[in-house]
């Protein structure tokens, strides 16, 4: 605590030119001969995350945004070789925290497939409920954090008072508000009671209704459509070319739901639709979530129908294909020691900002991954919204990057 | 592409008779709320949030139970749990709270029960030392001082038909309880 | 540099003949500073959400360094991050307090040993300290409390007590069996094989598409891995003739760019995964082809021309293994590390191993 | 020479019974006790009278008191109280509260100023040290002078037959102070800033000017108290309501009040000018915009609700019309800041065209208005 180890010049100068910014030493010395604004846009910074944007402006007119990401990564990928199978499943929801069911569930079916374990019924629709409950909340944050960017700090509390729901049925079945850690490989960690299945569906109506209220507000409101409508635009051919995924691919007309195109759970089960919309704007990157909320609040319905059709118990299986009523007590015994086969395995989720890969490359003796690959929606879309900012206005800024619901944690890992 | 089912969204764009009548909406809305507020505000620390069963607080260690096999500090994925040599020779497992991730792997792990959650994580410290808790003091679990205790009241979410409301009842005589 | 910034800020407002009315005025208006510094960022805006309201306690969340007294230090701090906490800090008026909420933090968390964090207590002075993996907002509200107690009454107290149990008296100090920690579980190859093969699969579509693949790229080996999974294994030199075959069958967007070290093998294992958004088809088929380059020179060329998409995972890569992308422009830069981590994905960049037995 | 001016003061001094009048104790059939007034009681002692008389003389208590200084800070306390916690009600919270609990947090404001007041004051390398000093400092000029212009009923300093246009003329002198605090910081955000400001200035200063002009045009006059004389039958927002909405739009950009909270954009360019300020001069230049819109909302009063108009007070005296334009001016700041709850912000470059379109047009209209019934001599009808 006495002596600080990291020696910060207090020059003001100095922290342009020290090395760690990846800006082209030119760069600044040319905007001082030109008619270009340089400017840093966070990490600090009212409108930015935990990450630093470059702007290169001219006039009012965005040129070119460089990304500086990082600043939030934290080695995910090295730590996970070093750590048992199971450990890692705290691991890689941390990145987007509070999407954790979906970024986990894609790690844990690596797990599955490469074991090739068929996990009970429940277990699978528990999943998948809690998997639309989190999108449910994710898309609820990034509305909020888009409204705080527009300066409509309404629009920022409303959505946060909801995900106050999402978080308390997270907290009624995990135990935990946002950092469940609740698949594990087989299945679930605890079951459902019906109290909890009955608590679910009653916040799906309230959601509902009081989102109508947010449409009101913020939605629809005309100073929403001014700033948003035409703004930070990628066409198909663009969205594709840059690799967008997710929402926002399908903003840009795309018809791509890994949900749909290779279904995993409970998904090929239930009735949903993929929400496509053609304009590719900020404003229907926004509005595709929007009307994601209202499908996965049907998906919760579904699946809580489901549930209370099915008898409790059996929400996991073992390695050798008993069934467990819960993995209490025999937690380290049953996937402690867990060794997957040697070779490659692959899986797709659709996380709630988009598609979420993770690669896991075993040695067939190690109890850890030999290397993990992990490939989160926003590192896919940076390369899209980096391109999309080109030619908007400086204001745009912030609402393109709302409209992305870029969150660096999830982008850097 | 089992049930492929697409739908298309088509973005408002507003005339102005629509957009005066969005403009209203809006205020509307933003007024109704000023007058007859649907507050869901709990105001800790006057109210307590109620934490249902099973909630991944802060842990209590039942010592006689433990059997020493280590197998809670193999699955932390934090490395927060460590084991500590007692008097009598046997191994018994240290709590650090600034490395505890509260996944509660350790309490799902142990097959004699010895770990119990407690329904209480909202500390303050104020030195990192301070947040290593030896075996001695994990037996107690936390407890906070009568005098420093400022709840009146414990409060639930409850959704009755469209109406979110906070259901009241006064806060307990012990602030920690362990669950069992 | 040796000071405590915390005990002078706390002796500035305690001090003079209007020190009541200092003290009044910087306990109820803690304003923090908008620095989201990691993912604990989710609970601190439910903490000033309508589900808390911290802002009844006088704390709003603003807007710049300049203007507020509280760094609310949110999670992992990594070493990037640390500078621009640091001048944050520095920023910031006297006289200024600081909450550190969130294990990764504190110790880590579950980052303890990761290679690019380091602990926040070390750079700024801390006033109090939450713990959790996020904590829950009401342990940051209790934290603000707790601050505000700390400038009433001039002293830090820990919200929560914890009685110690003497363990002689409840365990006894008969010496049973002399019993040794057991092996730990973790079990890491020493000489790790990688090896990808083919897998037989019930999958029609798939046959014919590597049958298809098969005639146009007679140099490779080619066959499915799993539903959905082809593997193309060739020759570095064929890297960019195979992207260039892919990208004219319309896979258009890449899924990954990842690399293998194999340090026994002296070699890297480059997979590149690719997949089209615009063939109905293909939009479940994920083709990987890998190609090996020595571990001493690792130079590939990038396939930034075939799929801009690649440009960011390519960047990454350089960063964690050191493999020069030849075409790419921003090779020799850094990209997500800070500037004294050098290619920490290689196996042989070892990381703090994990210790179970507590030596006091 | 004293003599003469305690004289000077005493003629014209602001008549409020409440503290000028006698206060009976009992009354007998030969015999009346009675506190003296308050005033009286330094009647006698040299020095003091004359602060006495000097506090009580119009032009000074208009500058000091009502409507000025003192009024401004009541005004800005509350406003700032009120803003946070309307917007906390229809966010479903409290706000500001637990600072005093019985009182719903008003006190929250006068914490905040005091955190503010003694917090150091930090002033960058590159900043322009003494003009980013000074500044903050002369805003107070544009803000009080009006005042001296801008009657509250009997209260006035100077009685011309051009206030509103003196002031008018004076508060479009705040956006010339606020550029230059930008450029006396001397950083790319608080540039960016001042910019904005000045942009802004050119989108709403016109209209705000016509809209004013086309109400003079109806009275006939730009005295304030002639216009509020005018006003007794039929207030002038049901004259020329596109005047009023005119003024009202003109009113929310001039004060960067949502939706046009553009320059200050916190989000966007974090205070824009203000960015470098620190401690209590960031106090100064942060209430600037409550300042001017304290002044715009006391002109749309006068101009368009009947001024001080009001049911008299006998107790209050002369006090009584100061407080109906003093509630009037702080009922529409409170419309102005509840936009704050249900808007977001619109660009710079979408202000300006509704600026020059939309709202320029209805400028136009209400000026057409004006002339008309300006010509047709409404106010000598009614």
């Amino acid at each position: 605590m006495d002596e600080y180890s990291i020696p910060v010049p207090v020059k003001p100068p100095a922290e342009i030119e020290s090395l760690y910014l990846p800006v082209p030493p030119w760069l600044e010395e040319k905007s001082k001969e030109g008619d270009e604004l340089v400017l840093f846009v966070g990490p600090q910074h009212g409108g930015s995350g935990h990450m630093r944007l470059i702007v290169r402006v001219h006039g009012d007119v965005i040129r070119e945004v460089i990304p500086d990401p990082g600043f939030v990564h934290r080695g995910v990928e090295k730590l996970a070789e070093n750590k048992l199978y199971i450990q890692n499943i705290p691991l890689v929801e941390r990145p987007a925290i509070m999407d954790c069911i979906n970024m986990s569930l894609g790690y844990v079916r690596a797990i599955e497939k490469a074991l090739d374990i068929e996990v009970p019924e429940r277990a699978k629709y528990i999943r998948t409920m809690l998997a639309e409950v989190c999108r449910i909340g994710t898309h609820l944050y990034d509305a909020g954090i888009l409204s705080v960017f527009l300066g409509h700090t309404t629009g920022f509390m409303w959505p946060f008072a909801l995900r106050e729901l999402t978080c308390e049925i997270l907290m009624r079945v995990s135990g935990a508000r946002i950092t469940a850690s609740y698949v594990v490989p087989g299945g679930v960690r605890r079951d459902v009671d019906r109290g909890t299945l009955n608590f679910i569906s009653d916040a799906m109506t309230y959601i509902q209704q009081k989102s109508k209220d947010f449409e009101k507000v913020f939605i629809r409101n005309p100073v929403t459509i001014a700033r948003m409508k035409d703004v930070g635009v990628l066409s198909r051919k663009e969205a594709i070319k840059y690799g967008v995924v997710g929402p926002f691919l399908r903003a840009s007309g795309v018809e791509y739901d890994v949900r749909a195109v290779e279904p995993y759970d409970a998904y090929d089960e239930l009735t949903w639709d993929v929400i496509v919309a053609d304009d590719g704007d900020s404003y229907s990157r926004f509005l595709v979530r929007v009307n994601e909320i209202q499908q996965s609040i049907g998906i919760v319905r579904q699946c809580v129908k489901a549930l209370k059709d099915m008898p409790e118990g059996k929400i996991a299986v073992d390695t050798k294909g008993k069934m467990l009523d819960s993995v209490k007590g025999t937690f380290f015994r049953t996937f402690g020691r867990l060794t997957l086969p040697a070779g490659e395995f692959t899986t797709l989720t659709e996380a709630s900002r988009g598609t979420l890969l993770y690669t896991i490359v075993s040695d067939g003796k190690s109890n850890a991954p030999y290397r993990l690959r992990v490939v989160t929606p926003g590192w896919y879309y940076l390369k899209g919204f980096m391109e999309s900012l080109k030619g908007c206005r400086l204001a745009d800024l912030q609402a393109v990057y709302g409209s992305f619901g870029y969150f660096p944690p999830e982008a850097d890992r | 592409m089992v049930n492929k089912r697409i739908k298309r969204i088509k973005p408002p764009s507003p005339d102005f008779v629509e957009s005066v009548k969005y403009h209203l909406e809006a205020f509307g809305v933003a007024l109704k709320e000023a007058i007859k507020p649907s507050r869901m505000t709990i105001q800790y620390p006057r109210e307590l949030r109620k934490r249902p069963k099973g909630f991944r607080g802060m842990l209590v260690l039942d010592v006689n139970k433990c059997i020493s096999c280590f197998q809670c500090t193999f699955v932390c994925p934090a490395n927060a749990i460590h084991m500590k040599k007692a008097p009598n020779g046997k191994y018994y497992p240290c709590v650090d709270y600034a490395k505890c991730i509260f996944c509660h792997y350790c309490e799902e792990t142990c097959t004699k029960g010895a770990w119990k959650s407690t329904n209480f994580m909202d500390v303050a410290f104020s030195r990192v030392e301070e947040m290593l808790l030896t075996t001695e003091k994990l037996i107690n679990g936390p407890e906070v001082p009568e005098e420093e205790r400022e709840d009146e009241y414990m409060v639930e979410y409850e959704i009755r038909g469209s109406k979110l409301e906070l259901k009241k009842e006064y806060s307990p005589e012990k602030l920690v309880e362990v669950e069992d | 540099m040796k000071k405590d910034v915390n005990a002078e800020n706390i002796e500035f407002l305690s001090s003079g003949l209007i020190a009541p009315i200092k003290k009044w005025g910087a306990k109820w208006s803690l304003w923090a500073v908008h620095l989201v510094t990691s993912c604990c960022g989710v609970e601190l805006a439910h903490a000033y959400a309508s589900g808390y309201d911290a802002e009844r306690w006088g704390s709003l969340n603003f807007g710049m360094m300049r203007q507020t007294n509280l760094i609310i230090v949110e999670g992992t701090i990594t070493k990037k991050m640390a500078r621009a906490l640091r001048i944050t800090w520095e920023q910031m008026p006297d006289p200024k307090f600081v909450i550190l909420i969130g294990a990764c933090g504190i110790e880590g968390g579950l980052f303890w040993n990761s290679y690019h964090i380091t602990r926040p207590w070390k750079i700024i002075p801390i006033d109090y300290f939450v713990p959790g993996c996020p904590p829950t907002p009401e342990g940051l509200i209790s934290a603000i409390r707790a601050l505000q107690k700390k400038i009433e009454s001039g002293e830090a107290k820990t919200t929560a007590k914890f009685r110690e149990t003497d363990l002689a008296k409840l365990l006894g100090t008969e010496v049973g069996k002399e019993r040794k920690p057991p092996k730990p579980p973790l079990k890491i190859a020493e000489k790790p094989e990688i090896k990808i093969e083919p897998k037989e699969v019930e999958w029609e579509f798939g046959k014919k598409l590597i049958e298809e693949l098969k005639n146009k790229m007679p140099f490779a080996e080619i066959f499915a891995i799993d539903i959905n999974r082809i593997y193309i294994k060739t020759e570095s030199k064929f890297y960019e003739k195979v992207a260039e075959l892919l990208e004219s069958e319309g896979f258009d967007h890449v899924k990954s760019l990842n690399v293998i070290d194999l340090p026994h093998e002296n070699k890297f294992v480059v997979e590149c995964s690719v997949s089209s958004y615009s063939v109905e088809e293909l939009m479940p088929v994920i083709v990987t082809f890998s190609v090996e380059i020595p571990r001493d020179k690792p130079r590939i060329p990038s396939l930034i021309r075939f799929w801009p998409s690649i440009d960011y995972q390519e960047r990454e890569m350089h960063d964690f293994f050191g493999v020069w992308f030849e075409g790419n422009p921003w090779m020799g830069n850094k990209f997500l590390l800070a500037p004294e981590v050098e290619t920490p994905l290689r196996k042989d960049f070892k990381l703090e191993e994990p210790s179970y037995v507590l030596e006091r | 020479m004293l003599s003469y001016l305690l004289e000077m003061f005493r003629q014209n001094s602001v008549g409020i019974p409440l503290i000028t009048r006698k206060v009976v104790l009992y009354h007998t059939a030969n015999k009346i006790a009675y506190i003296p007034p308050l005033t009286s009681l330094f009647a006698k002692i040299p020095i003091l009278n004359l602060i006495v008389a000097l506090i009580f003389w119009k032009p000074f208590f208009a500058v000091l008191f009502a409507p000025g200084l003192v009024c401004i800070l009541i005004a800005i306390l509350f406003i700032i109280w009120f803003e946070r916690k309307v917007t906390a009600r229809v966010q479903w919270r409290y706000g500001p509260l637990e600072v005093s609990r019985n009182v719903g947090g008003i006190i929250q404001p006068m914490a905040d100023g005091m955190r503010y007041f003694f917090q150091e004051v930090i002033v960058h390398r590159e900043a322009h040290k003494p003009y980013f000093l000074q500044f903050p400092l002369i805003t107070f000029l544009p803000v009080l002078l009006p005042i001296l212009v801008i009657p509250a009923g009997t209260i006035y300093a100077i009685n011309t037959p051009y206030s509103i246009l003196v002031a008018i003329a004076l508060i479009s002198l705040i956006p010339m102070i606020i550029v230059a605090i930008g450029w006396a910081s001397n950083s790319k955000y608080a540039y960016v800033g001042s910019l904005r400001e000045a942009m802004m200035y050119f989108s709403y200063e016109i209209v705000l000017m016509i809209a004013a002009m086309s109400m003079v045009i109806i009275y006939g006059s730009a005295n304030a108290i002639e216009i509020v004389k005018e006003q007794s039958t039929i207030p002038g927002i049901l004259l020329n309501p596109f005047a009023a909405l005119a003024f009202f739009v003109a009113i929310a950009m001039a004060t960067s009040r949502f939706p046009f909270e553009i320059p200050e954009a916190d989000q966007e360019v974090v205070f824009g000018p203000f960015i470098e300020y620190t401690g209590i001069i960031f106090g100064v230049v942060m209430t600037l915009a409550y300042e001017k819109l304290y002044l715009l909302c006391m002109l749309f009063s006068i101009l368009f609700l009947g001024g001080w108009n009001g049911p008299f007070i006998p107790p209050l005296g002369d006090l009584s019309p100061a407080l109906w334009l003093f509630l009037k001016t702080i009922g529409l700041m409170m419309i102005f800041v509840f936009f704050r709850t249900f808007y977001a912000r619109y660009r710079l470059d979408q202000a300006l065209k509704i600026g020059w379109s939309k709202l320029m047009a209805l400028a136009m209209v209400a000026l057409i208005t004006g002339l008309g019934l300006g010509a047709v001599n409404v106010m000598g009808w009614l």
